[in-house]
This record gives C-alpha cells, structure tokens and sequence, in this order.
C-alpha cells in the first residue's frame, strides 16, 4: 500500500452559514430489564458544517458510540432533536432507509465487522453507489474499483472477499463503501482503534482527506486524542453522557478549559524520550445509570468546589460546561 | 439379580405369570377384559363354573345345582352351603341378587351378559334367574367372572349400588370381596396385579400358591422371562416364538376360540365391488387358508365357520372355503367389477395371540394380488378403526371376534341386522330366511336341534355372506415344567387356583 | 547490580501445518532489579511469545533454544514441577485485557490468595490478610470487602490493578507486563503506569513492560528494546532510543507517531 | 379487618416484589409455568379432540359398544356428552382443584395413575442423566486435554456412536445380550417379582427402599435400573462429551487459564476450579436439554424392559384417546421441562455470580 | 489443485463421506442391488443368514437383506426432506424473531418453548395418533418437534448478526430489512444452519425409525427399518430380522454424524476467528 501523505491538511474551510448536522438536547436511554434506564446520552447539543471535521473524545462508555448511532438513525432518541441539512433523522425500522439520509454515512470501529464475509468487496461498494443512484443524484461514474484506489488499494482487488485482507485494508475498504454513497456528512466510530498504531494515523488522515475532499462533514470519534488533534478542525470532549467542552482543535489543545479536558490532556504519555510520568486522575468513569448529583464530573474534579455536587452547569458560549467559568 | 428366591418352588409358593396386560378394573361388574377375568376368576365365585379347558359343560361353583325351565327362561339355583367371603361372612342369595343385579344395572362392558334377565331371591339358598326370551345359553353364560359375587354388604359400606351411581369401583380395586381362592393384594391396571391366598377361601380344590403376581410384560420379553425362570408363566407367546423353547419349560398349545375374519362390506355404497357377490366369491376362493395357517403357525386352526372350532355348533372343518385360484379368477371375470382394487382396514397395533394383524393383511395382500385384486392396505390405531368398523364404513376389514361366552348364540351378532353384520352392511330383513333360522336357533334348547340350525346358518354365510373366516389362531401357554394342572380356558384364560406345583 | 533475569538467543518454533514455523530468531534481553524494560515492536513481531516462554506457557507443541536465566537457572531446561514452583513466585505476569484475565466466576479473594497459600503455604487467614494488604496497596478502597467481590464488580483500571496484585502477591523477582495498559482509558492509564513505577522502585522489581504504545514506553521504561520479525533490532536507554534510534525500523515506528511527520 | 388495610398491605408485598430480585424471577417463572401448562393442555386437548377415533369404543367392549344406553352412560360418566369448549373449562377448573380427572383406561384418577409412572421414570431418567453427566463431562474433559491425539479421536468415536445408535435397537440387544444370553442382567419391571414394592415415599422405588431400610429391596431395584439407565445414557454420554470437549477446548483458551498457570497453581487446581466451572455454563444448558431427550428416549426403552414409566402410559393413553391421561402426560411432562429449567437457572446463578448479581 | 479443507482431512470425516455416499447409492440403487423383491413373502420364514438370503429371512418370509437395501429409499430422503422442512419453517421464523424482535419475536419463541416442552417422541406421538399412523403423519409430527430448534438457531445467529457491523452499513446504505435479511444476514447464517441440518440428518432418521418402531410411522408392508426392527423385538432369538435394519439406521446416523462433526469443526466460529487473525498477522 501507498503511505499516504499526512501532512498536507486542508485548511479549514470558513465556516458555512447552515450546518450539516445539529443536534440538539439529544438523550437516549437503554432499557435495562428490571432496573432504571442507562441515560448512555444525556443531552447533548452539536453541530457538524459541511466540509469541517468535527473530533468527538471521551473516555469508554461515555456515550460517544450511542451519539453516533442516533445520528445516523440507528439508535431511537427518547428526547431532543437531530437535523441533517434542516429535516429530521427518524429511526431505522423496517423500510428502507429515507433516501435522502443515505446522505449520511458511518465507519465502524471493528474492522472485521464491518464487512459482510461472504460477499466480494467490489459488491458492497457497488451497494454504496446503488445507494447514490436511487436518491436520484447524477452518476458520476465511479467504480468499485476507482473507489478502491482512491483509499490506497488496487482496483483488482474488488473481486477478493474481505477475509483477504489486513484490519487496515478492510478499513479503508469501509471507508470506499461509504464513500460510494457520495456522502454530506461521515460519522467514524472509532474508525480507527483496532489498527496497529503504524496504520492507524494513516488511515485516520485518508478519511479526513476524502471527506474534505468532497465537502462533507466528518465526525470523527476517538479516544486517541493524539489522532483527534492530528486531523479534526473542531474539538468536542464527552463525558458521561455530556459534551463539557468544545472548541477549535488547537485552542482547546493549548487552553483547555475544563478539567476533565485538562486531566485528560495531561493524561496522554508523551513519546519524547523525558521519562515524565503523566498525570492522574483518580477514580473512574461512573455508571451512566446512577450519575453523579450536579457536575457529573464533581467527584474526579480536582478544583470542585462548593456547589458543584448540586448545581448541574450547561455548555455555556464559550463552549465550556463548568462553574468555573459560569457568567 | 431377578429370581432371589426361586419364586414358584414350593418354598417361596409365588407365581409369576407374565401377561401383556389387557386390564381396566378388578371391580367384576365392570370388567370384561381378558386379563380382568383372570384376576376376577381367582378373586370371586361364580354361581356355575367349568373346568379345566372343557367350556360345553357348566360345573358347580357357588351354586351346587340347578335347574332349568321347560321352557328355558326360568334358572333356580341352590347355594352351596358353607362357602364364605373372604371376610369370614356367609355367601347369601341376598350377595348373589346383589352382585349381578348389580352387573345389570351398572350399564358397564358385561352387563349385556345378563340382558333381559332379571334376578330374585327365592330363599336363603335359593335364587332364580328370568329370561325375557328363552335363553338357553344362560348355564354358559353364568361362568363368566364378570358375574362373580360380591360380598353385598361389604360392598354397599363402600358405596356399592345396583345403579349407574355405583361408587364401590374404587374400593374394589384396592381389595377385593369375594370368596374366591384370592384375595387382592394389589392391583395397578398398568403395570402389576398381586394376589394373596384366602385362608376363608372353602371351595372343593384349595390353591396351591400363596401368591400370585401378574405383570404387564410384551411378548418377546415374557418368553425371555419364562425361559430364565424370572417368571413361570407367560401367556402370550406366538408360535414362532414357543418355536425354539425346550429345556425345563412345558408348551400347551391349541387353537383358540378367536375367530379372525374378513369382512365384505355388502353396502354398494361403500365399495361396488365387496357388495357384488361375485367378487366376494373371487376372494373366498382366492385366498390361501393354508399359507395363512402358517402365520398362525403350529396349532392353528380353519374354522369351518364363523364358529369356533371349540364350540357347540361349529361346522367340520372339511366345509371350510377352501383356495381355488383359477375359480376365483373365473369368477372376478365373471363379476362385474373390472380392476378391482379394494381397501382392507385393520387394526395396526392389534396383535391376537401373539399374531399381529399387520402379517395377515399384509398376507392377505400378497394372496389376492394374485388372483388380480388390488388391495391397498389401510392400517390405523385401534380406536380410530373400530370407529370405522363399528359404522360399517370399512370395505374390507381384517377383525376377529372373540366369544363372549362359550355358546354359539353369541354368533348370532353375525347375521343380517346382527351386531357385526352391521358393520359388514347386512341389515336386518336383509335375508329374511336366513333371520328366521338365527331366532329359532336361539330359543332352540335341544342340543341336536341347535347344533343342526347353527351349522345351517354358517353354511349359508359362507356361501356368499360378507364374512370369511380365516382361522382360529394357536394359543400357547409356556409354563415352568414345576407347574402342574395348566390349561387353557376360552372365557378365563387361566384359573391360577386350578395350578399345583411339582 | 547484576541481571536478575537474562534471556540469550531464545528462538521459539510453534507447530504450524507443513512444518513448524520459528516465531523467534533469538532473542537477548536482560533485565535488572528496580528498572523497566520496554520492550516495542509491530503487531506480530513476537512481543507475547518472548514473555509466554520466559515463563513456559507457550501453546503445547512449542519448541525453545536458547537459554533464560532466571539468578543464574535456567528456566527453559527446569522440570515442569520446578517451573510450575518459581511461577508466580519468582516470576510472574501480567496479560493485557483485565477483563479477560481474572476468572469471572472466582472471587478476587480467591484468585488472590489460592497460589499465596499454594507457594507460601499461609493458611487461610494469613493469606486473606495479606491479600487484604495486596489490594491496599494498588489502592483499592475497602479491600476487605473487595476480596469477596467479583471481577465484574470492579471498573477496567481497578481490575488492571488487582491482576497486578495477583502477580505481585507472593513477591515475585521478575515481573512480565504485556501490554497492561492497552485496553484502559488514558487518564486511568496514567494511574497503572505511576502505580507501577513505584512498585518497582520501592521493590526493587524488574520489570519486562511490552508495549507497542511509545508514550507509555517513554514515560516509564528506563531501557528499551525494539522488536521485529522475532529478533530484538535495537536496544538502549530510553532517552537515547526515542530520540536518537540507531536502527531504521526503530525510526519508522516514530515516524509513523501522529503529528510526527519528518 | 378494615377495608383501608387491604389496598396498603397488597402496595407493600408488590414493592417487596419489584425489589426483590428473586422473588421477581419466581413470580416470572410461576407466570411462565402457568401460561405452559395452560398451553400444553389446550394443545392437547386440541389434538386429541382432532383424532377421528372414539374414546368409547377404545374403552369398551365389543358388545357393550353395541349398546347405546351403555355408551351413553359413558359418555356421561367422562363428560363427553357436554360441548367441548366446557368440557375443556370443566376441565380446567378440576385442574386448579387438583383433579387430573379418571382415566378411561384404568378407571383410576390421572394422578394415581401418575403417581407411579412419573416416578418410575424419573427414577430412570434420573439415573441415567447422573451416569451421564460424570461419564459425559470426564470424557469431555479428558478429550480436550488430549485434543487431536489417539484419546480424543477414540471419544470422538465412541461419543458420536453413542449419539448414532437407536436407543430402541440398543435397548433390545442389551437386553437379549447381558439377561438372555448372559444372565448378568436382572430381567424386566422395577424389582424381582417375588419382592413387594417398597412403601410409596416419593415412588423411586431405589430411595424408598432405602428409607425403610428393605436393602434386599434397594439391591433388586438398583439392580434393575442399571441396564435400561446405560442403554438411556448412550445418548447423553455422546452428546454431553461432545459438549464438554468443546466447552473445555473454549475455556482453555482464555486469557484467565493462562493467567492461573502464569501464577504457578498446580495443573489440578487450574483444571479443576478455574477451567471446569467456567465451562460447566453450556454444559448445564445441554444437560437440561438431554434430560428432556432421555425423557423421549424412555419412552422406546420403557417398552423393552417393562418398565412401568410414563412412556408406557403415554402410548397407552395417546393410542386409546383417553383424553384425561394424555392431558396429563402433557401436563407432567410441561412441569418436569420448568423444573429442569429452573434447575438449569438455579445452577447458573450458583456457578456464575455474574447471573446472581441481576 | 487446491487442498482439502482440514475438514476433510480428518479420516472420520472421510469414514462418514463414504458411508453416506454408499448409502446414497444403495438409495439410488436399491432395485439393482437387491437379490430379492422386498416384498415378495416366497422365502422360508424365519431363516438365518445363509446364501440366497445373507441377512435372513423374516417372518414373513421376505429376504430381509433387501428389504434393509429398499429400506434406504424411505428413511433416507424422509429424512432429507424433514430436514429441509424444518430448515426453511424453522429458519424462516426464526430469522423474523430474530431481526424484527418484539412481538413477532414473543410469538415464535413462545410457541417454540411450549413445543420444546413436550419430550420430541411424546409429542410425535400424540401427532400421530391424532392424524392416524402413517409415514406422512410422522413426517408431520416430526416436522412439528424440529422446526424450533432451527428457530432458535436461526433466531440467535441473526440476533447476533443484527447488530453487527456490515448489516448495519447495508441499512445505512438503504436496503430495505428485507433485502438486509437476504443479503446480508441469511448467507452469513446458512452455514451454521447447514452444519445443524447434517447433524440432523441423523436425528430425524432415528425419531422417523423411532415413530415406526412403535408402530406410528411407516404403513406395512412398506420396508421401513424402525418397523423391521420393531418385528425383530418380536423375535428376540431370530436376531437377524432386528438386528440388520438397527444396523442400518446406526450406519446412515453415524455417516451424517460423522459429517456434520467435521464441518463443524470447520466452521466453529471460534476457528474461523482465530483463522481470520492468524491471516491478519500473516498479511
Ligand atoms: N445496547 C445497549 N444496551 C444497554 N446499555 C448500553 C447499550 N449500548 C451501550 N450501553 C451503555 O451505554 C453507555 C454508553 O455506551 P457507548 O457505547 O455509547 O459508549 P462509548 O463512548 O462508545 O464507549 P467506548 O469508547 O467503549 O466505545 C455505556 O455505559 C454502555 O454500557
Ligand atoms: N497460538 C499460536 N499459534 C501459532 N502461532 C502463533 C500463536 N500465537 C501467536 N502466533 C504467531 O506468533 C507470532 C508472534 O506473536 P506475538 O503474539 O508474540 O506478537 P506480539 O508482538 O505480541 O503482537 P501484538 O502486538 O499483536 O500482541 C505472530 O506471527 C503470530 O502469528
Ligand atoms: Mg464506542
Ligand atoms: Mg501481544
């Protein structure tokens, strides 16, 4: 395979008038047999522009998979609205899928999921551009195999089935075939964390680059912040069930803001050579069933102060949910 | 292991006879199944008995004699004096008016025995039975266990009446009340009767054995048992399989008084072809008695008429039907039916004798394929069957009909209007000749006269009736040799009192 | 201070079908008391077989030459029994998924004290007690209550630190972790990775930390070693091989780091 | 009692319930085991009804057949002369009394009748279900530790010979082999003819005889039990060693067995508490469905050996139409499948406290 | 050429290939190979094996080897066909419970439980004799005690598949859950399915044999092994008439058997992911 260039990002574009995608006070709850709902969302409010590429980071079980999934409609949400280019995703049932929202395409996580074994790949990304035609957009006459070389494999291989190839193949196999719907906006959950870690910021940059490319929004779901930093204009830290924290990429990497997005910076192990111990934060992601009273974040804070166990703060302007930095 | 004890020696005194179990109630006025009677016939008395095998002669039982009207419709009978049930009480007209008023009025499965009869106490001894019509079977008829007597009082304590509300069923399933040779020890219809001797038990010939068990086993495992000695009787072993016994055990063999038959239906409306008398003729002459005998195998009889062979009024084997392919042929040509294919329905699991009626059909098949019938077999479970017999709906029909008491008016079903001719299509006024000899040979009470009329009337059913009788099949008794005084009775099977050990 | 622990030209042949097939070409690691090693490399290049041999739990059929030298005996030539004494005793490890690793239907109580009481012979009591101990001090609250916990019971890092208890619980010389951060979260990473450190400076412990994640390496190892194709292509001080690596494929795996493009 | 009382104390035993978790569970499966059994015997009431036969003439005489007082007194006395709707609701509503009805075979009441088949084969059933579980898992075991060599094809051989062979052919060359032609074997039925049934405790003619101390008794009937129970097990052995061997293989493979070797535990204890109780899951599941195949299996085997079960009354009682019996079959057989599985969750909760836990 | 898939290579594997292949023959084949016709009664009853009659004569007289031979054309495509029944019942309803869950679900699986409840021969039975005895009917009764278990598997597999990854992306991409189900699901199921069917194969025959030995299935004189076996209990020292046709339902049982535990092993999902990384690594 041909290492992709990983340098040359795409400036950011200026910020379209209209977004993509806004979600707004979303929730989505489990039902657990026999016990409260898991609240795995807990009203979250985002907006993704056409052409920007939104990083969604958060510790595991936060909820990051389950926003995505009510994104693109595979999740019902119990409160709050999502809008893709201003009407309204409904969940999947048992019809087909409202053409216009196959406009809207996602990347798994597991790569060896994510393809149907036992059909050739040429087929599934033929799926993809089948998907294209019936919205009615015109061709424009791509191939499985011109799609295959566009993530970096060769256009013969649209005839091998999926077991032939290596988790990085098969991911940017993924990526063809949503990419053949001629997608406005890419959701990838964690596209990227079962790759070995050379594969991973290649196969992170090509989407990036291929959704750019075609103007479309990509969100990007990580908890590799490295990654995230390496390829997202925007930034959006999730914790428990919450956005607390949003803002440009490098912004939010220079000053964040939050605690949690402090800790959480200061958590990642730098690869310089300096022998530096990361920083800890104590105790642990907490059951979204039974969240803490007021800040969800409060019993790991390190700055907590008096309130904070009462007073639930919102995401403010400045895009940060916290008392410190409440008006 | 099995046999601990040796059980049958003179030590240990018990019997194991094997049976496949054909039992629902030891309550005597319910009962009429072959395994019942042998429970019930060593548990009670009855008023006439016969012995041994010899079923043309009614011996004293509870009653020492009797006498019969002229006209064959008034039975008195005098009670043994001294006979006791098993509780220590006196045998009593007052029992005997009770036990088979009882029968009467229970409206269950032997009630139809004393049908028209009505029973009364003449004195403490006596008791007389009046027929409506004559009835000169009825010294026949009373040997039946179903007809044992009840200790009245034990009975009626337990809710015992001579109506359908009768509620002692229970209770004489549990123990028994009679003045038989037995008592009952235990008794589950499924699985295992057991009996115990009576010590008040006063009858001419005591028992020999203290206990009697009788267990519910197959065929094939009954002769498995008796020849490892895990049990010394097994009743229901076929030919081929009392075939290779030797060794220690002794085989009585004879032809029952089953009579197999083939029924033709007569309706045209179930088959054309089995109501042209033609056909029937064909198939009288082209089935092989003798290849069937062999499924019966040793000991097997042809009957010469729906009578059995046993009975008073059978007709000599030598005017049995005998085959004749190239008759039988000429004479399906000569029938109107061209490619006659007819349906023979029977009984699936119906097995008689050890011999399952599954071989004979599929016997009978392969004979009449010959002489150019088609037969489609048409096997179902009994019960669904004996629906369709019952309603006379089976174009040919594989049955037998077991007496249900050793005379030969109860053949009379066969005639036209007649239980079983019924069910071949033969209603009544169908054949007036041949109705009016059935009557006379009811109410006929000499012995040469019935046996003349009864002989008649099969002549002429096997002339072109809707009956064949096929044949009597073998029963085999296998018995340990150290059993003594077997034999094989048409209405009890076998009297376990009447055994002695060697 | 000496090598407690010295592995010299380790190759290892798993049975493959035609043949069997060399996952090793011999391997030379040393490791001292008090120090981590990190040992990095691709995915495949033999980082689990080295630690799985060290302790003689390759899949059955494997075939080793070489020599690891644990105080001078040789552990790949010892008897199964006397293996199967020094595990988890002398040298003992820690695998990467937490939550694969603990029994599920066992009691923490019970997969912490069942080889205490086996290789120290404490009774039931004592080894309870040093248990309880065990749990304090890899900072899980209320350990007495935690021994009668199950493994479900406890968050991904809180499991992470009980496996390391279980491996450190009879006091071990060596300790083989492979990859024991991979399946957690950053910020509880963090607490492993110091909680580790400190054991191994306050016990002196030697440490083979397998990783493929070079943060954590740089942040905690105090040598490094890099594998690839089974053979070890570089090893070094920290500072040294994370700034300045002599060997090509070493600078390729940095080069391949986000945001790290040369 | 006041009327307040009554809405306040049926609040609080309904919270007590939604708390508790096991008495949640309870009230489920009781709910469940209603419905089941309110199904099987509407199934079976159903089919038996389709059948075109006629339970009086299964049940009567040929003369007494011929007889319409006789028949119809019959009918009446089994309820068969009223609609069949109410004959079912008759039906149910002596069921909630307890009252199976009488059998029209045996003229005694269903659960008499049952009360000595459903032991008879449990007994056996129960017996082989044992043999099968120590052989099934030992053999299973011992081929996964051995994967791939000379042992492990050799059980592969014998555990899918054990689950190829008719149990009906087996039954019948068992027999004529070790009682005919070798005598080793005690013969038909539960115990030696000449020996009295011990006293009905709870029907297994083995435990009966123990509790009242007749050991002549509890050796005849242990006796007997050991063929049919082997011929019943050939089955299960194969399917419980197939199970195991893959189960075992499964659970080898896990990180934690290797993390208890890593800890230098002896191959006994890894093998016996880390590596047997996790694979013992999916073998209780099979368990519980190999009880329900030797249910089935008894029925051929029953016949065979004169063994006075259940199956034997089920053939009688489906061949003869007799409505009361068949239904309950049906209904004990519903029962025994709840039982085993609730017997199965129970379990799982014991070896699993991940299912304690919810 | 390409090698045979391990499966294969295992020698029971091979044992089973053969011996379902000989019993396909001797299907297809039973008039030529048979000495005699199976229904013809003109032998010596009850005649050991000898020459003219090498498995004996029944009672009957009938050659008993040929009736085994003709044996295999009715228990073998029975139960073939039984088990193709039972795939497509048991398969469709269960891949309906499993991707539209809910009632259709509680439905199917209720119905199935209540199925389960009975012991398989019981209910067959009560089948059975309800429609009266005949091969169809204990064809039907079978079908009625072995479409769940196929529901349930078919059920489990698509519920796992359900949320899987690739079946996702084919809604997204607007299949319709139709097309999802055929596309996407079912292929990935019939594997499994088709390793259950062959062991199957072999329980069907024994419940179809079992039926008929108890005299529910096959209509005489039809040469069905259950029933030949059932008329050898009749004669437990004429062990020939039993004794050759058990032989026969142990062989063709043991054949699929055979076959089905080698398949399986091919494809125990647990190999085929291990198989998959071991690729992985390998690429
Ligand atoms: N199908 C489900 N049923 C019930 N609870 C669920 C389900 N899926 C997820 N959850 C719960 O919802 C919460 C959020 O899950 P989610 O998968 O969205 O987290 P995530 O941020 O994607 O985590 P990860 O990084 O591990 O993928 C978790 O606590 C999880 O246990
Ligand atoms: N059980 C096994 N049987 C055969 N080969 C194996 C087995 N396990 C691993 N291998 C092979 O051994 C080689 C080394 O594997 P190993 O697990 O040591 O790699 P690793 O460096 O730990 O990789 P990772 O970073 O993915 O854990 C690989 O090529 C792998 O395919
Ligand atoms: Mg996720
Ligand atoms: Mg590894």
């Amino acid at each position: 395979m041909t290492p992709l260039p990983t340098s040359h990002l795409t400036p950011v574009p200026t910020p379209a008038p209209a977004p993509l995608l806004s979600v707004d006070d979303l929730v989505v709850q489990y039902r657990r047999p026999g016990a409260e709902p898991t609240r795995a969302v807990a009203g979250v409010s985002l907006e993704v522009r056409a052409g920007e590429v939104v990083g969604l980071v958060g510790e595991s079980g936060c909820g990051k998979s389950t926003l995505a999934r009510a994104v693109c409609g595979l999740t019902a949400p119990k409160e709050g609205t999502i809008a893709f280019e201003g009407a309204p995703v409904g969940p999947l049932g048992v019809r087909r899928r409202d053409p216009g929202l196959t406009r809207v395409q996602m990347v798994f996580q597991d790569p060896y999921g994510s393809l149907n074994p036992r059909r050739r790949i040429g087929a599934q990304i033929a799926d993809g551009i089948r998907a294209a035609a019936a919205r009615g957009d015109a061709a424009d006459g791509a191939t499985p195999g011109d799609l295959l070389t566009r993530v970096g494999l060769s256009a013969d291989d649209a005839a091998r089935y999926p077991q032939e190839f290596s988790g990085g193949q098969r991911q940017r196999i993924a990526i063809a075939r949503a990419l053949a719907a001629r997608p406005r906006l890419l959701v990838g959950d964690e596209p990227i964390s079962a790759l070995d870690a050379s594969a991973q910021s290649q196969v992170a940059t090509l989407m990036r680059l291929l959704a750019v490319e075609s103007g479309a929004g990509l969100l990007f779901i990580s908890h590799d912040l490295s990654v995230v930093r390496l390829i997202a204009d925007r930034i959006a830290v999730m914790y428990l069930g919450r956005i607390v924290e949003t803002g440009p990429t490098a912004e939010v990497w220079a000053n964040p803001r939050h605690p949690y997005t402090r800790a959480l910076l200061a958590a990642i192990p730098q690869p310089d050579g300096a022998g530096l111990l990361p920083a800890e934060l104590p105790g642990d992601v907490p059951d979204p069933a039974a969240p803490p009273s007021g800040c969800r974040f409060h019993p790991r804070c390190p700055v907590a102060f008096d309130g904070c166990d009462r007073e639930d703060p919102q995401l403010v302007a400045g895009g940060v949910a916290c008392r410190l930095y409440a008006a | 292991s099995g046999g601990t004890s040796a059980p049958g020696s003179a030590g240990g005194k018990t019997l194991v006879v094997d049976t496949s179990f054909n039992l629902k109630t030891a309550d005597p006025g319910r009962e009429f199944e072959p395994t019942g009677s042998i429970v019930d016939k060593a548990l009670y008395e009855t008023l006439l008995t016969f012995k041994g095998g010899d079923v043309t002669k009614p011996l004293p039982g509870l009653a020492s004699s009797y006498e019969e009207s002229p006209d064959s419709k008034v039975l008195t009978l005098h009670l043994r004096a001294g006979a006791k049930f098993s509780d220590g009480s006196a045998v009593t007209a007052d029992d005997v008016v009770f036990s088979l008023t009882r029968v009467i009025g229970l409206k269950g499965n032997p009630s139809f025995l004393l049908d028209g009869v009505t029973v009364a106490k003449k004195d403490a001894s006596t008791v007389t039975l009046t027929s409506e019509k004559a009835n000169p079977a009825l010294p026949n008829i009373l040997p039946n266990p179903a007809l044992g007597i009840l200790n009245a009082k034990a009975v009626r304590a337990q809710g015992g009446t001579a109506t359908a509300a009768d509620a002692a069923e229970k209770y004489l399933n549990k123990s028994s009340a009679g003045s038989g040779p037995y008592t009952l020890t235990s008794f589950n219809a499924n699985t295992q009767v057991v009996l115990a001797k009576n010590p008040k038990y006063n009858g001419a010939q005591k028992p020999t054995y203290d206990k009697i068990v009788l267990r519910n086993v197959q065929a094939p495992t009954q002769k498995l048992n008796v020849q490892r000695g895990d049990s010394q009787i097994a009743l229901d072993l076929n030919s081929d399989q009392t075939a290779g016994i030797a060794g220690g055990l002794k085989v009585l063999s004879g032809p029952s008084s089953d009579v197999i038959f083939l029924l033709l239906n007569l309706d045209p409306g179930v088959s054309d072809a089995t109501a042209d008398a033609k056909f029937r003729e064909a198939v009288r002459k082209g089935i092989d008695y003798k290849s069937l005998l062999t499924l019966g195998g040793s000991g097997s009889v042809q009957p010469g008429g729906v009578i059995p062979s046993t009975f008073v009024g059978a007709l000599p084997p030598g005017q049995a039907p005998a085959r004749d392919l190239a008759g039988a042929k000429a004479a399906l040509a000569a029938s109107k039916i061209k490619n006659p294919s007819v349906k023979l329905s029977y009984a699936s699991d119906l097995t008689l004798d050890g011999l399952s009626f599954q071989s004979m059909a599929e016997r009978v098949q392969a004979q009449l394929k010959e002489v150019g019938v088609k037969v489609t077999l048409a096997p179902a479970p009994t019960t669904t069957e004996l629906d369709n017999y019952r309603n006379g709906k089976e174009q040919v029909g594989l049955w037998y009909w077991g007496p249900d008491y050793p005379d030969p008016s109860d053949y009379l079903a066969f005639l036209p209007g007649g239980l079983v001719g019924l069910r071949a299509g033969s209603k009544a006024g169908a054949d007036p000749a041949l109705t009016a000899l059935g009557e006379q040979a009811a109410t006929t009470t000499d012995a040469a006269g019935r046996q003349k009329l009864y002989e008649e009337i099969q002549t002429d059913l096997n002339d072109d009736g809707a009956f064949i009788p096929l044949m009597q099949p073998s029963r085999h008794i296998v018995a340990a040799s150290s059993v003594t005084g077997l034999a094989y009775n048409p209405v009890w099977t076998i009297d376990v009192a009447e055994l002695g050990a060697k | 201070m000496g090598n407690v622990l010295e592995i010299t030209g380790l190759t290892v042949d798993l049975p493959a079908e035609g043949g069997p097939r060399r996952i090793l070409h011999g391997v030379d690691l040393a490791l001292r008391p008090g120090r981590i090693h990190g040992l990095a490399g691709e995915s495949g290049s033999g980082k689990t077989m080295t630690g799985l041999a060290v302790l003689g739990l390759l899949p059955s059929g494997a075939r080793t030459t070489g020599r690891v030298r644990l105080d001078g005996t040789d552990l790949l030539t010892l008897p199964p029994r006397r293996l199967g004494e020094l595990r988890g005793r002398a040298i003992s490890m820690v695998f990467q998924d937490p939550s694969t690793s603990l029994h599920p239907m066992l009691s923490v109580g019970h997969q912490l004290t069942d080889h205490l009481r086996h290789h120290l012979e404490l009774d039931k009591k004592a080894a309870r007690a040093r248990a309880a101990d065990l749990l304090g001090q890899v900072r899980i609250p209320n350990p007495q209550e935690a021994l009668g916990s199950y493994p479900h019971q406890f968050s991904g890092g809180m499991r992470q630190r009980i496996a390391i208890a279980i491996a450190l619980a009879c006091e071990p010389k060596v300790l083989i972790a492979d990859e024991p951060t991979t399946a957690l979260d950053v910020t509880v990473q963090a607490g492993v990775l110091r909680l580790l450190r400190g054991l191994c400076d306050d016990l002196g412990l030697a440490v083979l930390l397998v990783t493929h994640d070079l943060g954590v390496m740089s942040a905690i190892a105090d040598e490094v070693s890099v594998m690839r194709y089974g053979r070890v292509v570089e090893t070094g001080p920290r500072g040294r091989v994370l700034t300045a690596p002599s060997h090509d494929y070493t600078r390729t795996l940095l080069d391949a780091l986000p945001g790290r493009s040369t | 009692m006041s009327l307040s009382s009554v809405p306040s104390k049926g609040k609080g035993g309904r919270r007590l319930l939604a708390r508790h978790p096991l008495a949640r569970f309870l009230l489920r499966r009781t709910a469940t085991a209603v419905l089941l059994a309110f199904g099987v015997t509407l199934v079976t009431f159903i089919l038996t009804n389709l059948v075109p036969g006629d339970p009086a003439a299964a049940a009567l005489g040929q003369r007494a057949v011929g007889d319409p007082a006789i028949v119809a007194q019959f009918r009446h006395h089994y309820g068969l002369d009223k609609p069949l709707p109410l004959q079912y609701v008759t039906y149910l509503g002596n069921l909630f009394q307890g009252d199976l009805g009488e059998s029209q075979q045996s003229h005694q009441s269903v659960l008499t009748d049952l009360s000595t088949a459903v032991p008879a084969t449990l007994e056996l059933a129960g017996a082989a279900i044992v043999v099968s579980l120590v052989v099934g898992v030992a053999f299973g075991v011992v081929a996964a530790l051995r994967r791939d060599r000379f042992t492990d094809q050799l059980l592969r051989v014998v555990s899918l010979l054990g689950v190829s062979v008719p149990t009906f052919w087996l039954a019948l060359l068992a027999f004529y082999v070790f009682f005919y032609r070798l005598g080793i074997a005690p013969g038909s039925g539960r115990i030696a003819p000449d020996l009295t049934a011990p006293p009905h405790v709870t029907g297994l003619y083995t435990v009966d005889a123990a509790l009242a101390g007749q050991w002549q008794v509890f050796w005849s009937a242990a006796g007997h039990l050991v063929l049919p129970a082997l011929v019943l097990t050939a089955y299960t052995v194969g399917l419980l060693t197939r199970f195991t061997r893959s189960a075992v293989l499964e659970v080898l493979g896990q990180d934690y067995v290797r993390a208890a070797r890593a800890k230098g535990l002896p191959g006994r204890t890894v093998l016996f508490q880390y590596v047997l109780r996790a694979a013992l899951v999916p073998v209780i599941t099979v368990a519980g469905l190999a009880f329900g195949a030797l249910l089935s299996g008894t029925v051929l085997v029953e016949s065979i050996f004169a063994w006075p079960g259940l199956g034997a009354y089920a053939y009688r009682s489906a061949t003869t139409l007799d409505l009361p019996a068949v239904m309950g079959v049906g209904l004990v057989v519903g029962i025994v499948y709840l039982t085993v599985n609730l017997a199965v969750d129970v379990l799982y909760g014991v070896i699993d406290p991940r299912v304690r836990v919810q | 050429m390409r090698r045979l898939p391990r499966a294969w290579r295992r020698p029971l594997a091979v044992v089973g290939g053969v011996l379902a292949g000989l019993w396909l023959v001797i299907v297809l084949a039973a008039p030529v190979l048979a000495p005699h016709d199976p229904l013809a009664q003109d032998l010596p009853r009850l005649a050991g094996p000898g020459p003219g009659h090498w498995f004996g004569t029944d009672e009957l007289g009938r050659d008993v080897l040929s009736r085994v031979l003709y044996g295999a054309r009715v228990s073998i495509p029975l139960a073939l066909l039984l088990v193709s029944l039972s795939l497509l019942i048991g398969g469709v309803l269960g891949a309906c419970a499993g991707f539209f869950g809910r009632w259709v679900d509680e439905t199917v699986m209720r119905i199935a439980d209540l199925v389960f409840a009975f012991p398989t021969v019981i209910l067959a039975m009560v089948v059975a004799a309800a429609l009266g005895a005949s091969l169809q009917n204990a064809v039907l009764a079978v079908l009625v005690v072995a479409w769940p278990s196929y529901a349930r598997v078919t059920r489990g597999l698509v519920m796992g598949l359900r949320s899987r990854e690739f079946v996702l992306s084919g809604r997204l991409l607007g299949f319709s859950a139709w097309r999802s189900l055929r596309v996407d699901v079912l292929p990935n199921v019939l594997g499994p399915l088709l390793v259950l069917a062959t062991l199957d194969i072999g329980t069907a025959t024994l419940l179809l044999s079992g039926l008929s030995f108890l005299g529910l299935g096959a209509k005489p004189p039809t040469a069905e092994w259950g029933a030949m076996v059932a008329s050898g209990t009749q004669q437990f020292d004429k062990w020939w008439i039993g004794v050759f046709p058990g032989l026969a339902i142990l062989t063709v049982v043991l054949a699929f058997n055979f076959l089905g535990d080698a398949l399986r092993d091919a494809l125990d999902p647990g190999t085929a992911r291990t198989l998959g990384a071991e690729k992985e690594r390998v690429a």
